[in-house]
C-alpha cells in the first residue's frame, strides 16, 4: 500500500504536461478565461488535437484507437489535464456510445461509427429521458414501428419526444432508445437506434435553465425513419445497451481531479476577496474551515476512488461502488459552487447575462458568473439517476435492503 | 403575551394577496421582468392608490395609517409569495425608516411623496471591500459651504434603477471602519456628479454601481446627527432585515408548497413520487425549517421596538435560521423537481434564486452568527 | 402580537417565585446538585408540597383539583419551575392517565383514582409497549380473558410481558393496554386496565440502560387477575384511550424552558473549562459557534410552540403541531449533552457510577455525569414516538402525502 | 500507486480475527471489564505468544517482525471490531514508538520485554488546564544529581492501571504552551513518588489520575533530547492517532453492520423495518461514512513516514472525518435499534460508546481541524 509513482509514470507525466503546454489551443484557452460560450468547433478543436496523438480515446480497446494506459497513467493523464484546466473531452461518443458499439455492435456498425467518434468528426447526442420518465427511465414512450419504406427497406418509424439532450443543438446524430413492443414489460420492449439528426421530422427545441443557459433541448420525433441497420444489438433488448451504457456514465463521475482544480481556485479567490473584518476571507476562521472542510471531504472522496481502483472498497462490481462517488462528488462540486457564491458577496447578485461584451465587467472578475455556476450546478445532482436513486442502488446492490 | 394577528392585519394580508392573486401573476411578472426597465410602475400606483400600503407603516401625523412592524411583515410575506421586484423594501422600510426619522421639513415632504408612490428609494450603502460590514465606509463626504461634497464609489445597490432618491452612507470623520463619522445622506439621483451603470441582477430585480464624482448637496440632505448616522442605520437596516425575513418566508411557503404539489402529480415507477418516504421526510424537513423561520419572523418584527440590543440581537437570530433555511428549503425544492426544477420555465427556480439572494442580503448567515454571538455570548464571557 | 406580560401575570410570577424559593425542599437541591439518584420518597416530597398548595396539578379541570390558570400563567408556571431547576412532577399518573380518566372514566373511577394522583400518594407506571411492539403500538400481543373467579365475580386474567416501563420498580399501580379480543383488527381489540402492581403474578426486571442506569424495566404478567371495574371505557375500545393518552404525552414535550436552564449550565461551564490555547472554551470561536447556533435554534422553537399556543401556526389540531415540537424539542435536547460532553474534553471518560461516594470526584464537578447523560438522552428521538414516526404523522396529517 | 494489501497483510488479519472471533465474544469481554481488574493479562499473553502481534510492528533488528504502519492498521481495525480493551494502542503503538526511537539500551531491553509480553505501558500527557493541547505542560522535571525529579498532575491517563511503566510529558524548560522545553520521561509506575486513582471509563477501559510528587528517576529515563522532544512527541501521537482511526474503522463497520442485521429482523407494521426508504438511506449514509472512514485510514497510515507536516496534515484529516463519522453512525445506530439500543445487554450500545470516546481521544473534531487549517491553508495564505 504505497502512493509512490515509478520512475516511468514520472515521465509519463512529464510526457503528459509538455504536449498539453505545447498544443493545447490559445483561442481556447482565452475563451475559457472570459468565461465564453464554446462553439462547436471550440468543442472539436482540443479533440482533434489529441485524436492526432492518439490520446483521445484512452480508455477503448486498443484495436480502436484505445492508448493501453495503466491505471496510474490513466489517473495521471485525467489530473494533468485538470491542472491545465483543458476543454474536456465530451462524453457522448466517446464515453458512452463507444462502449455499447464495441460491445454490441457488428462489425459493420463498429467500422461505420467508431473512427467518427474518435477523431472528432461526428457530434453525438443522447435521446434517453423523455418528459414523464426521469429516473424511472423504462416507463420511456417514444414509439418505434416497424415498416417498409417505398424502397423496399426496412425502417423504424419513430414518434415521440426526448428531452434534457445535452448540447443536442449541436448533434450530427444521436443514440436514442425507444419502444419497439409496447405490449411487454417496460424494459422489455426497448430497442437502441442511432439516428442521423438531419432526418425529417426532428425539431431540436432549447430549454433554457434557470442560470439563463442553453445547454439542454426538447427533441420532438415526428414520423422520423430510421433504417433497421441502425440498430445496436437485438430489437427489444435495448435495455442491455442502456444499462451498459449507464455504468459507463457513472465512471469517473467522481471529478476528483476538477473538484481539486475549482478548490484551488476558491482559495485563491479567499485569499483576495474582502473579510468582514477589513481582512482577507481566507483568514475568515469559518470561512477558512468551510474550505478546510471541503478538502477533508474531497481527500476522503480521492480515497476512496484509490480503493475502488484497488479493488479494497467494500461495494461489490463497478456499478454500485460508482453510486458512491456519485453522491459525494456531486455534493463536493455542489458545495464548491456554493462557497464561491458566498464568497463573492454582493457580486454574487450581478446578472451579465446577454448585457453583451461592452458592458465591461462589474466587480471583481472571480466573481463573474458564480451564482449561475451554482444553479446551474444543483443538476449534478439530479442527472444521470439522482443522488436519490443512487442511494436505492446503495441500499439494495450493496447493504441487500 | 399574544402572536395572534388583530383583525385588520388580517385584513390587510387578504387585500394585498387578493390584489397580487390577481394582478402579479409568473407571466405577468416574467414579462415585466424581460422588459426595458424591469418593473411596473402602474403596480406601484396601485399599491399607492388601491391598497394603499405604501403609507401602512408611517405615522398617521406624517399621512400613514398608523401600523408597524406587524404591518410591514404582513405586507412583505404576500411580497414574497409572489416574487414582487417592486422597490418596496428600499423606499417604504428602508427609505421611509430613515425619512421619517430625520424630523427636516424636506424628509416630510418626501414621506408624503412615498405614500403618493411620486418618490422611490435605494440604499446605496455597500462598498466592495467592505463586503457585510457597514461602518467600513470609504465613500466620503465633506464640508462645502453649508452643504457637502460627496465623493465615492457605491456596490451592487439594489433597486437603484427604478430610484428617483438615494440614500448614501459616507464617511464625515474617522477613519476604516470606526462607526463613529459615518453619516447619512439623501441625494436626488439626478443630481450633477452621480454616474450609475444599470443592470439585472439573478432573482430578476435590477441594481446599479454607482460613483459619486464631487457630487455636491445641501445641508437639509444630512439625516441623523452628522458623524453620528450609526445607530439610526443600524435601527433602520435591522428593520430593513426583518422585513426581509418576512419576505423570505413567504418565498419559503411557495417553495414548501410547489414541491408538495409537484410531487403529488409528478409519477415515477408507477406512483406518485410524494409516496416516497425519503421524499416525504425531506417535505417534513422543509416544512419544520419554514415554519421555524416565519415564528423567527414574529419574533424579530416584535423585538424592533426594544433596545438597540436586543433588537439586533433579535434581528440577527432571525436571519440566521432564514439564511439557512433559504439555502436547505431553496435546494431541495429544487432537487424534487427534477430535471423540471432546472428549467426557466417553471416558476420554482424564480423562488429559489431570490431565496438564494435573499441569505446574503444584508449579511450572511456567518455575519450574522457573528453580530449574534457579540450581543449575546461576549458580553457575559 | 407582542410579548409584553400584564401587571397581574407579573404578580403571579412573583407569587410562584417565591413560593418556590421559600418551599423547595433543601435535601432535594443537595441530592440534585451532587447528582444522586433520586428515591421514591424523594420525588414525592415536591409533588405533596405542591398538591398542598393545590398546585400539583396546574391543567387539570377545576373540579379536581386544576388551576384555571391561564395560557400565559402556565407559560410563566414553568419558566419559573425550570429557572428554579425544580424536580419535575411525574407524568405518568398527573399527564398521562388523569386526563384518560376524567375523559373516559365512570364517576366512581374518578373519585377513586384522580386524588391520590393529584396529591402524590400513589406511585403509576405505563404499560403500553412490548418487546415485539415499539412504535407500532396497536400490534401488542398481551391477552387479558374474561373469567369468573372464585369469589364469583368478574376479572381479566392477564398474560404477556411489558418493557421499557419508566420507574416501574416503585409503581403503586400501572395502567396498562391489554388484548381482550385477538381476532379483531390490531386497533380494535385493546382495552384499556388498570392493575395494582401488587397482584400476584407481577414481575418488575430491570433493564439496565447503556449509560448503565436503573430507570426502565420489563413487566411480566403471568396469570395476573384484575377485576373488572379496573377497566376504563368500553371492553375493546381502549385504543380511543391509548390515541388520547399519546397526544397529551406529546404536549410540552418541546421542553424549551428546562432547556433554555441547560443551555445557561453550558455556558457556564464553557465560560470556565480550558480550550486549547489556555483561554476559556466560550472564547473558543467555534464552540461559541455552537452555543450560538443551538441558542437561536431553541429561541426559533420558543417561538414555534407560542405560535402553536396561539392559533398562528401551519399545521392542523394539537397531535401533528406537536410533532414538531416533539422533533425539535429532541433534538435541541440532545445537542446539549452533545455539547455538554464536547466541553468535558478529557472528562468526559471517567464512569464513576458505582464506585460510591468515597470515592470523590474526578476531574471538574460540571463534567460529572456528562457522558451518561448524552447517552441516555438519545432515547429522547426514540420514545413517544420515534423522530422517524413523528415525520410520518407529519407528512400525513399536515402535508396530506 | 497501490491501495492493496500484500499477502501477510491479509494473513495477520485473518490470525487476529480468527483468534477475536474465538476468544474474545461480547459476552466473554463483558465478564471482562465488569472483573476487578477490567482486561484479560491472558488475551495479552495470546497477544504475545500465540499471535505475535505485539511485535509485529518493530524492526527486526530489536526482534520484531519488522512490519509497519500498515500492520497497525491492520491489527488495529480488528481490534475495533472485537472492542478490544487490552492496552495495545499505549503500550505497543505509543510505548513502543517511543522506545524503539529512543536509541538507550534501556529502551532497547523495555521494547523485548514489550514483545513478549512483559511490559505494558500508558502515556501520561494529559492536563485538566491543558484540554487536547499536548505543549501545555505544567508538570515539570528539574535536574537532580544525574536525572531529574518530577512533580506534577497528570488526567484520565488510558490504560494506566493496567500499566508497569509510564512515559510523561514534563516540562524542563520554557513556560506554558511553549514546545520548546518539553520532554519525554520513562517512569516506572511502582516508583516511589507515584499515586494514581483508578477508575474505569464509559467505553468499559480503565483509566486513572495520576500525581506525581518529586518522583526521581535516572539519567536513562529521558526518551529524546531533554527539551526537545515535541516532534517525537508530534510523530508518535499522530502515529497513535492513526492506529486510534483504523480502531474506529473496525467499530463503525460493526455499527453499521449490526444495524443493517437488526433492521432486517426487527419488524413493525408488518415488515421489517429495513424495507422503509427511510432508514436504507440513513443506513446509506452511514455506509458511505464508514467507507470514506476506511479510506482516510488508509491515507492517514500511507501518510505517517512522510515528512511531518504532510504526515499531521494527514492524520489530522484523518481524524476529522472518523471523529464526524463516530457521532453520526454511532447515533444512528442506536436510532434504529430503538428502544433495545439503549440497552446495556445489546452489544450495539457499547459500540457506540466507543466510537463516542474516540471521537475525542487525541483531540477533537475541532481541534483537528485547526491543526489542519494551520498546516494547509494559513501556510499559503
Amino acid at each position: 500500500m504505497d502512493l509512490d509513482f515509478a520512475p516511468e509514470d514520472e515521465t509519463f507525466r512529464q510526457e503528459v504536461r509538455a504536449f498539453i503546454a505545447q498544443n493545447y489551443p490559445k483561442a481556447l484557452r482565452d475563451k475559457q478565461d472570459k468565461g465564453e460560450e464554446m462553439t462547436k468547433e471550440d468543442y472539436f478543436s482540443w479533440h482533434r488535437i489529441l485524436a492526432k496523438k492518439g490520446w483521445a480515446t484512452p480508455s477503448w480497446p486498443k484495436e480502436w484507437g484505445g492508448t493501453d494506459w495503466t491505471p496510474t497513467q490513466r489517473y495521471i493523464w485525467s489530473e494533468e489535464n485538470a491542472r491545465a484546466d483543458t476543454l474536456a473531452i465530451l462524453p457522448f461518443g466517446v464515453s458512452m456510445l463507444a462502449p455499447v458499439l464495441w460491445t454490441f455492435g457488428t462489425e459493420e456498425q463498429k467500422a461505420r461509427f467508431l473512427p467518427g467518434i474518435r477523431d472528432g468528426q461526428v457530434w453525438w447526442c443522447q435521446g434517453y429521458s423523455e418528459p414523464g420518465a426521469g429516473s424511472d427511465l423504462a416507463s420511456l414512450k417514444t414509439r418505434a414501428e416497424r415498416i417498409t419504406g417505398d424502397d423496399g427497406k426496412e425502417y423504424y418509424l419513430v414518434n415521440g419526444q426526448k428531452t434534457w439532450t445535452t448540447l443536442g443543438q449541436f448533434a450530427d446524430w444521436g443514440f436514442f432508445l425507444v419502444r419497439t413492443d409496447p405490449d411487454s414489460k417496460p424494459q422489455a420492449g426497448i430497442s437502441f437506434l442511432l439516428i442521423d439528426m438531419k432526418t425529417p421530422g426532428i425539431t431540436v427545441r432549447p430549454i433554457i435553465t434557470l442560470e439563463g443557459g442553453h445547454e439542454v433541448n426538447d427533441v420532438f420525433l415526428d414520423n422520423v425513419k430510421v433504417p433497421v441497420e441502425n440498430r445496436i444489438f437485438h430489437e427489444n433488448q435495448g435495455w442491455t445497451c442502456a444499462k451498459a451504457l449507464l455504468a459507463h456514465e457513472r465512471s469517473g463521475i467522481a471529478g476528483v481531479a476538477r473538484s481539486k482544480r475549482n478548490l484551488e481556485r476558491l482559495r485563491e479567490v479567499a485569499r483576495t476577496e474582502p473579510a468582514d473584518d477589513g481582512g482577507k476571507l481566507l483568514s475568515d476562521p469559518f470561512f477558512k474551515r468551510k474550505v478546510a472542510e471541503l478538502e477533508i471531504d474531497l481527500t476522503a472522496l480521492e480515497f476512496t476512488e484509490l480503493r475502488t481502483l484497488a479493488g479494497e472498497s467494500s461495494g461489490k462490481g463497478p456499478g454500485p461502488e460508482s453510486s458512491i462517488l456519485k453522491i459525494k462528488g456531486t455534493e463536493i462540486q455542489q458545495r464548491l459552487t456554493e462557497l464561491a457564491l458566498e464568497a463573492a458577496g454582493h457580486y454574487g447578485a450581478p446578472n451579465l447575462r446577454g448585457l453583451g461584451h461592452n458592458f465591461g465587467p462589474v466587480g471583481p472578475e472571480e466573481a463573474h458568473g458564480v451564482a449561475g455556476a451554482y444553479f446551474n450546478t444543483r443538476k449534478t445532482s439530479i442527472y444521470g439517476g439522482s443522488n436519490e436513486i443512487q442511494r436505492n442502488i446503495i441500499a439494495k446492490m450493496v447493504l441487500g435492503l | 403575551m399574544d402572536l395572534s394577528f388583530t383583525e385588520e392585519q388580517t385584513l390587510l394580508r387578504d387585500s394585498v394577496a387578493a390584489y397580487l392573486g390577481d394582478r402579479y401573476g409568473f407571466d405577468a411578472r416574467r414579462a415585466a421582468i424581460a422588459s426595458p426597465t424591469g418593473w411596473r410602475p402602474e403596480v406601484w400606483k396601485a399599491f399607492a392608490e388601491e391598497l394603499g400600503i405604501l403609507g401602512a407603516s408611517f405615522p398617521e401625523e406624517m399621512g400613514g395609517l398608523g401600523g408597524g412592524p406587524i404591518e410591514t411583515m404582513v405586507v412583505m410575506e404576500e411580497f414574497g409569495r409572489a416574487l414582487v421586484v417592486e422597490p418596496y423594501l428600499g423606499t417604504v422600510v428602508i427609505g421611509g425608516g430613515f425619512l421619517k426619522r430625520a424630523g427636516t421639513d424636506r424628509a416630510r415632504a418626501l414621506v408624503e411623496d412615498i405614500i403618493a408612490g411620486q418618490a422611490t428609494f435605494a440604499f446605496a450603502c455597500h462598498e466592495h471591500e467592505a463586503r457585510y460590514n457597514l461602518a467600513r465606509v470609504a465613500t466620503t463626504a465633506k464640508k462645502s459651504g453649508s452643504g457637502y461634497e460627496i465623493s465615492g464609489r457605491k456596490a451592487v445597490v439594489i433597486g437603484a434603477p427604478w430610484a428617483s432618491h438615494l440614500i448614501v452612507t459616507a464617511r464625515t470623520a474617522g477613519s476604516q471602519s470606526e462607526t463613529a463619522g459615518v453619516s447619512l445622506f439623501l441625494v436626488d439621483k439626478a443630481a450633477r456628479g452621480v454616474s450609475t451603470r444599470d443592470y439585472p441582477t439573478v432573482d430578476g430585480r435590477r441594481a446599479s454601481e454607482i460613483v459619486f464624482e464631487n457630487v455636491t448637496v445641501g445641508a437639509d440632505a444630512l439625516i441623523g446627527p452628522a458623524d453620528g448616522a450609526w445607530p439610526l442605520i443600524q435601527q433602520v437596516t435591522d428593520e430593513a432585515i426583518a422585513a426581509l425575513c418576512a419576505e423570505a418566508c413567504g418565498v419559503l411557503r411557495k417553495l414548501h408548497e410547489g414541491t408538495v404539489e409537484y410531487t403529488r402529480g409528478r409519477k415515477q415507477f408507477g406512483q406518485p413520487i410524494s409516496a416516497f418516504q425519503v421524499l416525504q421526510h425531506r417535505m417534513v424537513d422543509m416544512f419544520i425549517q419554514v415554519e421555524q423561520s416565519v415564528s423567527m419572523s414574529f419574533m424579530a418584527h416584535i423585538h424592533l421596538s426594544d433596545s438597540a440590543d436586543e433588537r439586533a440581537k433579535a434581528v440577527s437570530a432571525a436571519k440566521v435560521q432564514i439564511g439557512r433555511a433559504c439555502k436547505f428549503v431553496g435546494q431541495n425544492a429544487i432537487q424534487l423537481h427534477g430535471g423540471m426544477g432546472m428549467t426557466d420555465e417553471m416558476a420554482i427556480g424564480h423562488y429559489f434564486k431570490r431565496a438564494t439572494l435573499i441569505e446574503g442580503e444584508f449579511g450572511s448567515v456567518d455575519h450574522h452568527l457573528a453580530r449574534y454571538e457579540s450581543l449575546s455570548l461576549d458580553k457575559v464571557a
